[in-house]
């Protein structure tokens, strides 16, 4: 049963992820009032990319896309879908935290190989503003930890399913609104695309990316986009007791975002941190302030 | 998608791939980037035929020339054809590139672009409309599915040969040949 | 095997070695290795033994003593180890130095005190060792001449007032209870009254947060970690700074003891929050300092200012989870420390000394070795896991959210978090990146330094993956605290709040690595391309000026740089002023005038009468 | 059992002898000082064992105390007058190879006074005499001072005669006082009479002889005279100055207050006195450029320091003190005569000038070092066991007056790290300018610094070595009515 939850979780979490950034290209077509591509358009972008003939500036370079690729693929087993999860009881949230961190981490190592001033400017904005958010997101995983006592993602949520959505009891309902609020930064839409602002710094990190590299970061970024919003309907909307619910909660979410990624212009990195370390830091402080008081 | 489409997909997914994904690299060289803007905008859409524009010629495989190309724009244009993965696929658009237009006797344009870059299609026209763009789009997925699309191909094969047309221009290159200038001529296809 | 003979062994290689070098210099590199390594093999049998025994009976009638148990056995075996890579480091890192003799002696005599202090039984030895540490250490950091003098001045200072307000704590222990030994001690010492505790806990607090540069007291380490000679490095950072850590388990958890030691002091102000408070924020500002750095070695002195944060904060709740974790943290910083420092010593060596972030790039191509090292030093210095930084940050996160700190463990995390950024910067500047022209033709690294490179790299993995091996002997130090023993097994921690098991992740990455690899594989085989050929809009690149390094962060350096500066050292240099006018100004009392010094006696006489006749004070 | 006396009479004799041989041969004159003090320092040897047992009264002409004039060669006294020899040979020795112009037959009788007068000082029993003693000393030290007789030489012996002077007066004065109390100059006599006076009619006396004594001992405002007058003298006298001259000066300070006046009451105020003058002495130290200005500082730094643990007057803390006072003379004797070769090679005083030494001279900039080492008290040096004796003997105090006090002496040892690892960091981390060719000094001068530098290690590492004799001397300093009844019997 495990080695089958092992084997079924990326797979599902890839054909989430795929269907997503799909999603996202029709829906926002739809918002510009065009027709838009097919739904299967990623996956052709991706067999395409696969076919052609890729450039390489180095090791680094090829092990920095693989690692990155392959950590998102691992943090998807320490993520509860409904009732797969498959590593459980392998460290819970602070593992999570720091694997969340590694895909970035290579994707920047691969970029910094391949000497183009692009990728260096977008993996240096892309660590400012994982910066950025990092501050209010830590103060609302520890929010959420010291709130339930227990470091495993899988207690959290089977105590959410036995009382209510984390958003909606009340010493974690300011946590949530600093969550919602930073979670565009998350997923690395506008108005936080400043990573790959293919305008200015000709999508950053992947500038030298051709063939099946940019086939892995395609596929990585969809996977980033299941990741941040899994963790959301993890902590906050009680996950939940099967996939299908699950990944329902997850489409409401991300819809949301894609609105919200429609309508507003792209930042400026320091506007963007200004914005992080003021409003929803603020709030997850006075969240983790009311939990403490709870707590005593 | 009909029947015969799905069954050519599962014959050769890579080719369809080539067909239905068109990264354009966005590159101005002259007046027929006015074109552009309409037809990857809300008006035309090309999206829903899988063009759009990339930011760097490593994730592009289409190479639109719009517009008459100057001397100084040719090198640029080289160096980003060679960095294009292949395969890759260009399109010459407006009358400029065929035969340098109403820049004829121009001493700072180029007069036939394919004596420097293997071009598969030519828009003709001054200016083209956008529709000629989704013409000229659905002409190469013809091409594609013929393997006649194979300007990459040949710029392998006679790649001395172009190597020879630049550098009598331009005098010294300075980057090194793409490919060894030796052995040339066995190894097409 | 007895600790007198180790002690022998390690002070009589220094000064073999000295003396070897000045009658026939081609066998001293030999000798020191030999006689390093030959100590860590000797260190590695004593293992799980506890003796106890006086060694030298002529000082002032007390009795000198030396004793080892598994805590002096941990840090005793980390010093020999560590001491000795270095020595192997040095080799050739020093090989066209001038006066090697004069290094290699203070290298080893610097590693022998450790070894004493670690084994000391009694605060005399203690002291006398701690002293002999100090001024070889000054000795040796003042070794590059130049700015490296103002570096070993602040070093000696600060670690004198250490050393003097150690000596008034451990004399005040001596004028009440008549004895020095610490066993008698850690029996007499808990009943003392929670004032005096907290009197000795300052002044030996303040010796050992000098040593382990717990903010305020950090000032000397930045200048002499980036002035000292970087084969040193490896000895001044990885274990000689972590004598505070030392000092401060031998004062809390051995002489006074848990049950006393923490919860002393009224209120909110207890001594172990006030810890745990300056280690959270020797963490938050040290790294954002850090992150402002364009030193290679200023940045990395000032993460271990951030990492010393760390340990604090693991032992200052007295938890068994936290004290494994802040004892294991000190292992691990050490190593992966040490290994940063010498990938930086390698990239020096090759590049005539560079160490300006700014001016390297590109090297990975040239020395991938020292690039897999820093790499690695990285990784456990941010945490990733599967190495060993993670195991031991695991363990302090995990006690300070248990236990309900959420702030401090919000401080941890952050500065994990800015730990990325410059990290990052530190391998994307001097290894990634454009290869400047003038490095085309730069050489890999000797054998000598890739040889400690590469086992420093194979135990931060192997502590990573299973980290049951340190922690089982952590574990036991823990139990001889008096705390309940941890449920450790080879991979991890099993507890019913979060259980960590390293060896599920180790497979799952290496699974995923390999499908990820094979799908890569599939496609069309990538064709290598020189660094030149990348896309600049069709242009052609400009020679060592397209490599991104000046203000990398720029936004968050406006951001921060008004806030993050190192205050505290430049009031330190400002009191160094002001101490210098005092003294001119007192110096002018002595005018060369003869009538005032007589005016002085007179008055002096005058003044004892008038005091006697009006108040007849005596 | 061999007589006291001749530690004063060998070396008395030989001064004025000295001219004679001086008439036979010039070259035999230079080895007469170190002749005796041989002499004078196996007899302080031999001396110990019975005076650890009994102190040896003598008189002189046969009239017993109080009446006449008598020797008390007690721990104190043995101790003192070893010391004195130890440091007078090692100068002599030093002095072969170093004095090469000038009067020498001067030089070395003057030297000979000097130290002879230093031991009659420790040795004597009968105020009067002390005074005679001191007066040799003076004298002849303000001769020394001027030896060179370049202009600095010649004004700071001028300042230094003229407080010395009056320093003197005020002694003669209150020694007057006392005789015309008491009738009696018996140092133990007059200690028996005291109680049974007025306190004022004591004090007066008792503050003049403080105030003219102090001047020698270099305490707080009554030390101006020191840095020039150690400064401007040859190096070798320097050395003796500060290793000696003012030791017995501060000797003769105790020995007064403890056993004449035993002004108990007092201590305190001497204790701050210390205190202070240890901080003005270290912190203008600091402020010096001239290396022998400097060292000359920290003598009064380190005089400061004994006087606070002789005032805290208890058993420990005298043994604390006298070892410092050991150690300061085998510390200060070594830097002196260090510093002296160094200048000599430098050609200048400033510390500037000292720059690669390590490499022009090393052994002497070993020695220099390990000298500095020990004076800012880090083990394994003689420094280390002494300062560890006097902070244990403040804390045992368990005041927290004395424990302040303590911190303030620590942070003049902060001070003294700072200045003398500073030379230190020049001596060897500086690039040296100029001519760097490696030439140390003579044997004759290398002979003496490797005899400290032994002596600093070996008390540094076995205390034990002397730890006895300082405890005697520690208890007949503090047990007065014992010191009186071994005089009078």
């Amino acid at each position: 049963m495990r080695i089958v939850e092992v084997i079924l979780a990326p797979i599902l979490a890839l054909l989430i992820g795929m269907f997503f950034l799909g999603l996202a290209r029709k829906i926002m077509a739809r918002i510009h009032w065009r027709y838009g591509p097919p739904i299967t358009q990623p996956v052709i972008d991706v067999i395409r990319l696969f076919s052609q003939k890729s450039v390489s500036h180095g090791n680094m370079f090829t092990l920095g896309v693989l690692f990155s690729l392959a950590c998102s693929l691992v943090l998807i087993l320490f993520l509860p879908m409904g009732k797969i999860c498959p590593l459980s009881s392998s460290g819970g949230m602070l593992v999570i935290l720091y694997v969340m961190l590694l895909a970035p981490f290579g994707i920047a190592l691969s970029g910094g190989e391949a000497a183009n001033p692009n990728a260096s400017i977008g993996i240096s904005r892309k660590l400012t503003l994982a910066l950025g958010y990092e501050v209010p997101l830590l103060v609302i995983l520890l929010a959420v930890m010291t709130h339930y006592k227990t470091l495993s993602i899988v207690n959290i949520v089977s105590m959410q399913q036995n009382t209510s959505w984390a958003l909606t009891s009340l010493p974690l309902f300011l946590s949530g609104i600093a969550y919602i609020l930073i979670l565009p930064a998350i997923l690395g839409i506008r108005p936080f695309e400043i990573t790959q602002a293919a305008q200015e710094i000709s999508s950053g990190p992947m500038v030298e990316y051709g063939g099946s590299f940019l086939a892995l970061a395609t596929i990585q970024h969809g996977l980033n986009l299941f990741i941040g919003i899994a963790l959301f309907v993890n902590l906050f909307l009680g996950g939940a007791g099967n996939p299908p619910i699950f990944f329902l909660k997850m489409l409401v979410v991300f819809v949301l975002g894609l609105f919200i990624n429609a309508a507003l212009p792209r930042l400026r990195i320091e506007q963007a941190m200004r914005y992080l370390w003021r409003w929803p830091t603020l709030i997850a402080f006075i969240g983790m302030i009311i939990v403490l008081i709870i707590r005593r | 998608m009909d029947r015969n489409q799905i069954i050519k997909w599962l014959k050769a997914p890579a080719k369809m791939g080539h067909k239905y994904s068109l990264h354009a690299i966005y590159f101005c060289t002259g007046c027929g980037i006015i074109e552009v803007p309409p037809v990857i905008t809300a008006r035309w859409d090309a999206e829903r035929f899988g063009v759009i524009p990339v930011a760097t010629p490593r994730q592009a495989n289409l190479f639109l020339i719009t517009g008459y190309v100057s001397v100084k724009t040719l090198k640029a244009i080289i160096r980003t054809y060679e960095q294009m993965p292949s395969p890759k696929f260009t399109v010459g658009f407006g009358s400029c590139p065929i035969n340098g237009g109403m820049y004829w006797d121009s001493y700072n344009t180029i007069k036939r672009l394919d004596k420097y870059i293997p071009i598969d299609g030519w828009i003709a026209g001054c200016m083209p409309r956008p529709e000629a763009i989704f013409v000229a789009v659905t002409h190469l997925w013809t091409l594609i599915d013929k393997d006649m699309a194979d300007g990459y191909k040949r710029y392998r094969s006679n790649y001395h040969l172009y190597r020879a047309n630049q550098e009598q221009l331009f005098g010294e290159l300075e980057w090194p040949p793409l490919f060894p200038l030796e052995d040339q001529v066995e190894q097409i296809a | 095997m007895s600790l007198e003979l180790l002690l022998i062994v390690a002070f009589g290689g220094a000064l073999l070695s000295y003396l070897f070098g000045k009658i026939c210099p081609q066998i001293r590199d030999p000798f020191a290795v030999i006689s390093s390594v030959a100590l860590a093999v000797m260190m590695a049998f004593l293992y799980g033994k506890t003796m106890e025994s006086p060694f030298y009976f002529g000082f002032l009638g007390l009795p000198l003593i030396l004793r080892t148990n598994m805590l002096a056995w941990f840090f005793a075996m980390a010093i020999s180890i560590l001491g000795a890579l270095s020595v192997i480091f040095s080799w050739d890192y020093v090989k066209d130095r001038e006066r090697t003799d004069f290094y290699y002696l203070m290298l080893l005599l610097a590693n022998a005190s450790m070894l004493g202090i670690v084994f000391a039984g009694d605060f005399v030895s203690f002291f006398v060792f701690w002293e002999i540490m100090s001024w070889s250490t000054f000795l040796l950091i003042s070794y590059n001449r130049g700015r490296a003098l103002g570096a070993g001045m602040k070093y000696i200072i600060m670690s004198i007032v250490g050393s003097v307000s150690m000596l008034i704590g451990m004399l005040s222990l001596y004028a009440i209870y008549g004895t020095l030994h610490i066993a008698t001690l850690s029996k007499l010492v808990p009943s003392a009254s929670s004032g005096y505790l907290l009197f000795l806990f300052i002044l030996f607090g303040i010796a050992f947060a000098i040593k382990n540069a717990l903010m305020p007291l950090h000032t000397w380490l930045p200048d002499a970690y980036a002035e000292s000679p970087t084969s040193f490095n490896g000895v001044l950072s990885g274990m000689l700074t972590r004598m505070g850590m030392y000092g401060f388990l031998l004062i809390i958890y051995v002489i006074v003891g848990a049950a006393r030691a923490l919860n002393l002091g009224p209120g909110i102000f207890k001594f172990n929050y006030i810890l745990a408070w300056l280690g959270a924020i020797t963490i938050v500002v040290s790294t954002f300092i850090a992150l402002l750095q364009n030193d290679a070695k200023q940045l990395l002195g000032w993460s271990a200012i951030g990492q010393g944060g760390y340990m604090i904060l693991g032992i200052a709740f007295g938890t068994s989870l936290g004290l494994a974790g802040g004892i294991f943290h000190t292992l691990n910083h050490a190593v992966y420390i040490v290994l940063l420092f010498m990938s930086v010593g390698a990239v020096q060596y090759r590049t005539g000394g560079q160490r300006d972030l700014d001016s390297l790039g590109g090297l990975i191509k040239r020395m991938p070795v020292s690039f897999i090292g820093a790499l690695l030093g990285i990784s456990g210095l941010i945490g990733i896991p599967l190495t060993n930084g993670f195991v031991s940050k695991w363990l302090i996160y995990k006690t300070l959210i248990l236990e309900g700190h959420p702030f401090l463990a919000f401080a941890a995390l952050i500065g994990t978090w800015g730990c990325i950024l410059y990290c990052y910067k530190f391998v994307h500047h001097i290894f990634l990146g454009q290869l400047p022209e003038k490095y085309k033709m730069v050489a890999r690294a000797p054998f000598s330094m890739q040889l400690p490179m590469i086992i420093l790299s194979l135990v931060i993995l192997l502590f990573g993956i299973l980290p049951g091996i340190p922690l089982k002997v952590i574990n036991t130090i823990g139990t001889s605290f008096g705390f309940q023993s941890l449920n450790v097994t080879t991979w991890g921690i099993a507890s019913e709040t979060g259980t960590l098991n390293t060896i599920n992740i180790f497979a799952a990455v290496v699974a995923a690595c390999v499908i990820v690899w094979l799908i890569f594989k599939a496609g069309p085989k990538a064709v290598p391309v020189a660094q030149e050929d990348t896309y600049a809009a069709g242009a052609a690149i400009p020679k060592d000026r397209y490599h991104y390094t000046v203000d990398f962060y720029n936004p968050l350096y406006r951001m921060i740089s008004p806030y993050f500066k190192d205050f505290i050292g430049g009031f330190c240099i400002k009191l160094a002023g002001w101490t210098q006018n005092v003294c001119h100004g007192i110096r002018q009392m002595y005018t060369g005038y003869i009538g005032h010094y007589v005016m002085y006696i007179v008055l002096f006489l005058a003044l004892l009468i008038f005091v006697q006749l009006k108040w007849s004070l005596w | 059992m061999v007589n006291p006396v001749l530690l004063i009479a060998v070396p008395l004799g030989l001064a004025f002898a000295l001219p004679l041989f001086g008439l036979i041969s010039k070259r035999i004159v230079k080895y007469i000082p170190v002749v005796a003090f041989i002499f004078n320092f196996a007899l302080a040897l031999r001396l110990i064992p019975d005076v650890l047992k009994q102190a040896i009264v003598v008189e002189i002409g046969g009239f017993p105390p109080p009446f006449g004039i008598n020797l008390v060669a007690g721990p104190v006294g043995v101790l003192f007058s070893a010391l004195i020899a130890l440091a007078g040979l090692l100068v002599a020795v030093y002095a072969l190879a170093y004095i090469t112009e000038g009067p020498k037959e001067k030089y070395h009788m003057l030297y000979l006074l000097l130290l002879a007068g230093a031991t009659g000082v420790v040795l004597t029993g009968d105020i009067f005499n002390l005074f005679v003693f001191f007066e040799i000393l003076c004298i002849s030290s303000y001769a020394l001072v001027a030896y060179i007789g370049d202009r600095a030489g010649i004004e700071s012996a001028i300042k230094y005669l003229i407080q010395g002077a009056v320093g003197s007066s005020f002694l003669l004065i209150g020694i007057g006082l006392l005789y015309g109390l008491f009738g009696t100059l018996n140092m133990a006599d007059l200690a028996q009479q005291i109680e049974s006076a007025s306190s004022i009619s004591v004090f007066v006396p008792m503050v003049l002889i403080i105030t003219g004594l102090g001047v020698e001992a270099a305490i707080f405002p009554l030390n101006a005279w020191l840095p020039d007058a150690h400064s401007s003298a040859p190096s070798s006298i320097s050395a003796i100055l500060s290793g000696i001259a003012i030791e017995v000066g501060l000797y003769a300070v105790v020995r007064v207050l403890f056993t004449i006046f035993g002004a108990t009451n007092m201590f305190m105020f001497f204790a701050f006195l210390g205190v202070l003058t240890l901080l003005i002495g270290e912190m203008c130290a600091f402020a010096q450029n001239n290396i022998k200005r400097m060292l000359a500082y920290s003598s009064i730094g380190q005089m400061g320091l004994i006087v606070f643990a002789m005032a805290i007057a208890t058993s420990y803390a005298l043994t604390g003190g006298l070892f410092q006072l050991v150690s300061h003379t085998l510390g200060k004797g070594l830097l002196f005569l260090t510093a002296g070769y160094m200048i000599y090679r430098s050609g200048s005083m400033e510390i500037s000038a000292f720059e690669g030494m390590g490499k022009r001279m090393p052994l002497t900039s070993l020695a220099f070092t390990i000298g500095a080492f020990s004076l800012v008290g880090l083990p394994p040096f003689v420094g280390f066991p002494s300062k560890f004796l006097i902070v244990r003997a403040a804390l045992a105090k368990e005041e927290i007056l004395f424990t302040v006090l303590i911190g303030l002496v620590l942070l003049g040892t902060v001070i003294e790290g700072a200045y003398f690892f500073r030379v230190v960091q020049v001596l060897y981390f500086k690039k040296a300018n100029g001519n760097s060719e490696r030439k140390d000094a003579p044997v004759a001068g290398l002979i003496p610094m490797v005899v400290f530098v032994a002596f600093i290690l070996v008390m540094g590492i076995y205390p034990q070595l002397v730890i006895e004799v300082l405890n005697s001397a520690a208890s007949e300093l503090l047990h007065r009515m014992e010191y009186i009844r071994s005089v009078l019997g």
